[in-house]
């Protein structure tokens, strides 16, 4: 086998007094892929910063070309041919797509910049990668898979010998994955050394040479892909034989609560209709882009909409957020990072600010909001030190947090969009047994998600989304992966499904 | 590694406080007597007040650069509305009251104005301020027509007590200057409306996600910052009797300084009620330390005072670094 | 040429203290009274609250006010001189007031105050009050040439009269910081016997910092300009105010005045007017009690 | 929906320096002479030379609030060290020379101690910049004795051109700041400073992240503000000849104004120079409107000056809210 380019050799990292990486050893080698999983908080992202230079190890060793080397800067790591793809994104949100990506290495000729030609390099990267946003969009208004896009070609762009990739497919579709994938077998095909991560197995069944997996800090297993099969990765990461990933459906649901008809949030989507019960799960499904999150946001007061909405039968006008909580019904965003935590503040103050009149008689009561903390903590399996600032969790910690801090207020009726994006699969058993619990208990659920098989495997009815209008409703046996593609494509099948 | 800094945030403006504290009392005696003490404590009231209001603001990531224009204003209306009371009211304690309830009117209209416009139309609070600085000031002058308005001087001396005057030999301002921090101290650790300010400065789209009003709770942070601004000066009114241009001049710099040599964040997201007292004190000293003192030319008081200011924040570096 | 109307400039400093104020007042009194009186005559008047904006206006009034005169109080003579001179330049009539220009001959009419005189009236006052000597605290102004030429006068005066200055510290011709620096003079001299406050807006803070310290020891506070509320109080005998030095924010009305005259007659009105200051006693005081005026 | 929107950020200023610009030339024929247009324009020059460097160090999430103050001692430096040259030197281009190196490295280096502390230390930039302010306020009258440091007569005169000449009836001061302001647009649009500074302004991790020198470009914003008001004090000194503690009081909130009215962001992230020069050019042209027209009383100009500012932000409303 090749001589690896980069490697981790013994390597601890602490914060604070906790220490997160005990003693971890993972070699790259040239032309091959290298699969790094694990449960939440593992560590991965940790071990990814070292390689990268983004952070010095607490003890232990980088090899560069088998030398023991510390970037004095992520510059220097970068001369020396290491590109990192962040988990959260790393972009400025002023700056357009093209300033972004030629961000600290601007073209110029002269003293001025060669605008020119790095609006058609850029371009360039964006078409290998079939995305199609415009180089002057700002950051700010593109959606999350155009922003990871944006974040991959940035990457791409620095001639690269070992790219480190963490979770770069959390908020692309199956269609943006395979994109992506043909440009990391490209580079492998160029003899680079890759680095990735993901919670979705099959990805790295699909795609990995070598395979490390990571439990708490320290690798507890590493060697070649092909030894482990996606089920065996699972109970390796997760230390437990994993099955059942969805539990099984609930009764018939009851009386309807929520009539939602001629919904229109202008310039996103328009004419929703539909009906929630008690006790049911409402799929919604389609690509990125039908505007499923723009409609449950104009729904729940977030954004401006019009139309009809029932609750319990009751006609409602919900003009902000706290209308819609006050009547019961309540909205977790999918953008954990910018609209959903606090990330300066600590696990408290986040998990309570939204159901704070709960912990509140005249002041606030702190002591039943550590114990909420820590039943928040047992339910979800939230991972870290508590004196940590939210933003220095691990991704899918925050996300479990998110989620908890939606539940604090118990909302009778819940819309859910992406609810496991970047969770580990363990976890996300949990909290899809906690979803179907909720349901049980009698509450109404909308779950948005991109991942088809979590739209299928947990709810009871499925609604297809199609360029801002309902293409569908399938339920029960009829919400098959591909009749929801189907819709979502807008291919209709021979017997027509209209809702 | 963590803990001392933690602590350093803390230990910081306390420290600064401190030297000055030693360095006020070894360069002469009478600036522990009991009457300096009073002294300086009573004239940080106003500031004061108005300060931790500030706390507020600047916490839910707004800025007021009107207030001491506004105190201006607030000061020549309660003057004004109290002369023209006196023939028909006389002097006793109706017509303080009445000259309380319109300082405190005053106070709540200029602050829902200043809210309004930046919660409701989303106007940048720095220019929404900048303008209303200009047109309190702008309106003080022509109230006063250029001159200083004074009290009636019969009303005056009824209603001095209110500076001067006080219970256990502390005065007044003393004392309500002490329950509004008590007062807002409990408010932004212990209550939702100090999560929500620390909430919205933090980050206003999580805030919006997480069913918080938004605007209302910054709208509130301009009015109660206006109500304390007509608390300080129903406190300021007895004391000299008269309202003038010169009134409050750079009172917002001074009562934004305290908020940030006391640790909050200048551009939100965290604030700290005491920690602004701090700030207040130590902006006292220095112009009382360098009036007890001859060290150097009254002309370097400003550069001693601008060189503290920066030490005493230098003082809480790390954390500021660490957060 | 008698029909024409004629425009009058008048540029002063903003109303930022008691005796600006005062000045602001008589300016724009004057200028109403006159226009009613002189119906050819336009007056443009300006307030500025630091110097290059008073050049500014100068600058506006000449290009596009066309003005025929100028009456300007400078806010520093330096800065103002060479605009001054440009206005000049275009034909206009130039009357400058209270703080002289640095280039001699400019002007066509000079109403002036007269700071050192100002400095030593006081200075010979409070020399003659404490016949013994005694130790006084002194309150300056904003810092500015005028605080200058005053110190230096009283500092002249109360030479070899076995009058010591404890300290002195800038009270800006602002009540509240007057207010705080004597606090502070108070804790730190343990006796005073006199102070001179410089301004009578100091006066008003130093009073009230006296009178709530409850300290017997100041026999005197003396002011400055002829507020009337002072002059009130030196004319009732008060014995912490026993007596006052004029510096009239009126002389602005004079020149306006005396520049109407000029423009509207062929009446002689140029040359140099000095408005001596002038040391109010219970005796003079009457003469000096104007209760309708502002100040 | 997008378009009219992002219009609106961009014909906002312009609109309100239209409507401006016809009302001045309503109220008064000679609003559009050619002297008038001159005078305006020239005296706009040293806030807006000021400004133009100032735009950056908001674009980059900074704040500059000891700008007037530094002109104020740079001036006074540079009056006295060529007093003190003249009996050498002699009335002549070396000493104005002399003079104007003397600016230039006096900006330079207070515009170094400033980066430094803010860049490095990591000290709030508010906090360092109003130490700051204070520090050279309080110089500027140590070094005149409180009173005012002059220019020497003759030297003045030789030096004058400077302020009043120029080329093809077009004087200095607009020739400079005409250079400053296309050199600053381009900088901000067409160079890697610029794209840095909005990337530093919008995030500074991020950037750190891009192997952007954060700390430099940061500490380079406000070398280049110095530098600035160093150059706007070379205009400055021949127009009015002297030095005095009034010199550049309240230029700093005048030129953050501008900034912010000019649609750049006072948090960060994005900035435009062409808009900075519009906003200069609204601020100093309701002052000379107000000087042309007798409407109103000259106590209330302040409270129009602050109507029309906030007016002038509220016509860009839209496209805030959108961004
Ligand atoms: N800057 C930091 N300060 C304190 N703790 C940190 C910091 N960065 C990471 N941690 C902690 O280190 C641990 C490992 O985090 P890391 O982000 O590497 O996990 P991960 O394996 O990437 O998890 P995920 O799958 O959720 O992304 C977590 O407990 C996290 O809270
Ligand atoms: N103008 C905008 N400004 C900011 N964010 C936007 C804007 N337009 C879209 N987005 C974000 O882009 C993402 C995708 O938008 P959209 O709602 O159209 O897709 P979707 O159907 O919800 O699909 P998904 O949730 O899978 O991305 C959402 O996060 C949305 O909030
Ligand atoms: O403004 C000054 C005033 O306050 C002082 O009392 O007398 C002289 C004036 O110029
Ligand atoms: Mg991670
Ligand atoms: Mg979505």
């Amino acid at each position: 086998m090749s001589e690896p380019v980069l490697a981790l050799d013994g390597v601890s990292r602490s914060f604070g007094p906790i220490e997160v990486l005990h003693g971890v050893s993972l070699a790259l080698r040239p032309g091959r892929v290298h699969a790094l999983i694990g449960e939440n908080g593992a560590g991965k992202s940790t071990a990814m910063k070292i390689l990268a230079g983004y952070q010095p190890p607490t003890s232990g060793t980088v090899r560069l070309d088998g030398a023991p080397t510390a970037f004095a800067s992520i510059g220097e790591a970068e001369a020396r041919g290491i590109s990192m793809i962040h988990q959260e994104f790393n972009l400025a949100e002023q700056l357009t797509v093209e300033q972004n990506i030629f961000l600290g290495r601007e073209l110029k000729r002269g003293l001025l910049l060669d605008k020119p030609a790095m609006r058609a390099r850029t371009r360039e990267l964006l078409d290998l990668l079939d995305c199609h946003v415009a180089t002057d969009r700002k950051v700010s208004g593109l959606s999350n898979s155009d922003k990871q896009m944006t974040e991959i070609a940035k990457a791409l762009l620095r001639e690269t010998r070992v790219l480190i990739m963490d979770e770069p497919t959390a908020v692309l579709t199956s269609a943006e994955t395979a994109v992506l994938m043909r440009q990391v077998r490209a580079l492998r095909e160029r003899g680079a050394a890759i680095l990735f991560t993901s919670h979705k197995l099959d990805e790295v069944k699909g795609i990995a040479d070598d395979l490390t997996i990571m439990r708490d800090g320290a690798v507890v297993w590493s060697g070649d892909a092909s030894e482990k099969d996606e089920h065996a990765m699972a109970s390796a990461m997760v230390g437990r034989e994993m099955r059942d990933l969805y539990p099984a459906k609930g009764p018939a649901p009851g009386e309807v609560v929520l009539e939602v008809s001629g919904l229109n949030v202008p310039g996103h989507a328009e004419d929703i209709s539909f009906t929630l019960r008690r006790g049911e799960i409402l799929g919604v499904a389609g690509l990125i882009g039908s505007g499923r999150t723009e409609t449950f946001e104009g729904l729940c007061g977030l954004r401006a909409a019009t139309g009809e909405v029932r609750v319990k039968g009751r006609p409602v006008t919900i003009r902000h957020p706290w209308e819609a909580l006050d009547l019961g019904l309540c909205y977790l965003t999918e953008d954990r990072k910018t609209r959903g935590l606090l990330l300066r503040k600590g696990m408290r103050e986040n998990l309570t600010l939204q159901a704070l009149d709960r912990f509140t008689h005249g002041l606030i009561d702190t002591t039943a909001e550590e114990a909420a903390l820590d039943k928040a903590v047992r339910e979800f399996d939230i991972r870290g030190s508590r004196a940590v600032r939210v933003g220095n969790l691990s991704g899918g910690n925050q996300q479990k947090l998110l989620f908890a801090k939606t539940m604090l207020s118990e909302p009778e009726i819940v819309v859910i969009d992406e609810p496991t994006r970047g969770v580990d699969i363990g976890t996300k058993q949990q909290m899809y047994g906690f979803i179907r619990g909720l349901a049980t208990e009698g509450r109404a659920i909308v779950v948005i998600s991109s991942e088809m098989q979590e739209v299928i495997g947990l709810a009871d009815r499925v609604l297809v989304m199609r360029r801002g209008r309902v293409a569908g409703e399938l339920a029960g046996a009829a919400a098959s992966e591909d009749a929801i593609v189907r819709l979502a494509m807008g291919v209709l099948p021979a017997e027509e499904t209209v809702a | 590694m963590k803990s001392p800094k933690i602590q350093m945030s803390v230990v910081g403006p306390v420290l600064a406080l401190v030297v000055l504290l030693v360095l006020g009392a070894s360069l002469n005696p009478s600036f522990l007597a009991w009457d300096n003490v009073t002294n300086v404590l009573a004239r940080s009231a106003f500031i004061g007040i108005i300060a931790v209001g500030m706390t507020f603001v600047i916490t839910a990531g707004g800025l007021d650069l009107s207030v001491g224009s506004m105190a201006a204003f607030i000061a020549g209306l309660m003057i004004l509305v109290m002369n023209s009371a006196l023939p028909s009211l006389g002097v006793g304690i109706p017509i303080v009251l009445l000259g309380m309830a319109v300082a405190l009117a005053a106070g709540l209209v200029a602050g829902c104005l200043n809210g309004i416009l930046i919660s409701r139309l989303g106007i940048e609070a720095f220019i929404v301020t900048l303008g209303s600085m200009g047109i309190y000031r702008s309106l003080v002058t022509w109230l006063a027509d250029g001159g200083t308005l004074s009290l009636d001087f019969g009303l005056r001396t009824f209603y001095q007590p209110v500076y001067y005057g006080g219970l256990f030999g502390v005065s007044w301002p003393i004392i309500v200057f002490a329950l509004v921090v008590i007062v807002g101290e409990i408010a932004m650790r212990s209550t939702a409306f100090g999560r929500h300010c620390a909430a919205i400065g933090s980050n206003d789209q999580v805030a919006k996600y997480s069913s918080v009003k938004v605007a209302r709770v910054r709208l509130t942070t301009y009015v109660v910052l206006g109500l304390l601004v007509g608390v300080a000066t129903i406190l300021y009114v007895p004391r000299l009797g008269s309202a003038s241009p010169a009134t409050g001049l750079l009172w917002e710099l001074e009562a934004i300084a305290a908020v940030i040599i006391g640790g909050t964040m200048l551009r939100g997201g965290f604030g700290r009620v005491w920690g602004t007292v701090i700030g207040v004190l130590i902006l006292s000293l220095i112009g009382n330390i360098l009036n007890l003192t001859d060290l150097v030319s009254p002309y370097l008081n400003g550069a001693i005072q601008g060189a503290i200011i920066v030490l005493a924040v230098i003082l809480q570096r790390d954390t500021r670094q660490g957060q | 040429q008698d029909g024409e109307t004629k425009v009058i400039g008048v540029s002063i400093p903003a109303a930022t203290h008691g005796w600006a104020g005062g000045m602001n007042y008589f300016a724009q009194a004057t200028v109403e009274r006159l226009e009613k009186v002189y119906p050819n005559l336009d007056f443009v008047l300006t307030t500025a609250s630091d110097p290059a904006k008073q050049v500014n206006d100068i600058e506006d009034m000449v290009a596009a006010r066309h003005v025929n005169a100028l009456v300007v109080l400078p806010f520093e003579s330096e800065p103002l001189t060479g605009p001054v001179q440009n206005a000049k330049a275009s034909g206009a009539w130039i009357t400058v007031v209270d703080r002289g220009l640095s280039v001699e001959g400019i002007e066509d009419l000079y109403v002036a105050g007269d700071n050192p005189g100002f400095g030593r009236e006081s200075g010979e006052y409070v020399a003659s009050a404490l016949p013994e000597g005694g130790k006084i605290v002194v309150l300056r102004g904003i810092p500015t040439t005028i605080d200058n030429e005053r110190v230096e006068g009283f500092q002249k005066a109360i030479e070899g009269k076995n009058i010591e200055i404890l300290g002195m510290e800038h009270g800006n011709w602002n009540r509240d910081d007057s207010f705080a620096v004597m606090q502070d003079f108070l804790s730190k001299y343990p006796q005073i016997d006199a102070v001179w406050a410089s301004d009578d807006d100091m006066a008003v803070g130093v009073l009230a910092a006296i009178e709530a310290a409850g300290r017997k020891d100041i026999r005197f506070v003396l002011g400055g300009a002829g507020m009337k509320e002072m002059v009130k109080r030196v004319m009732d005998k008060d014995t912490m105010i026993p007596a006052d030095v004029t510096y009239p924010p009126a002389m602005i009305a004079t020149a306006i005045e005396l520049t109407a005259v000029g423009l509207v007659s062929s009446a002689p009105v140029s040359g140099k007017f000095i408005i001596g200051s002038v040391l109010i006693t219970p005796e003079n005081a009457e003469g000096y009690y104007f209760p309708d005026s502002p100040f």
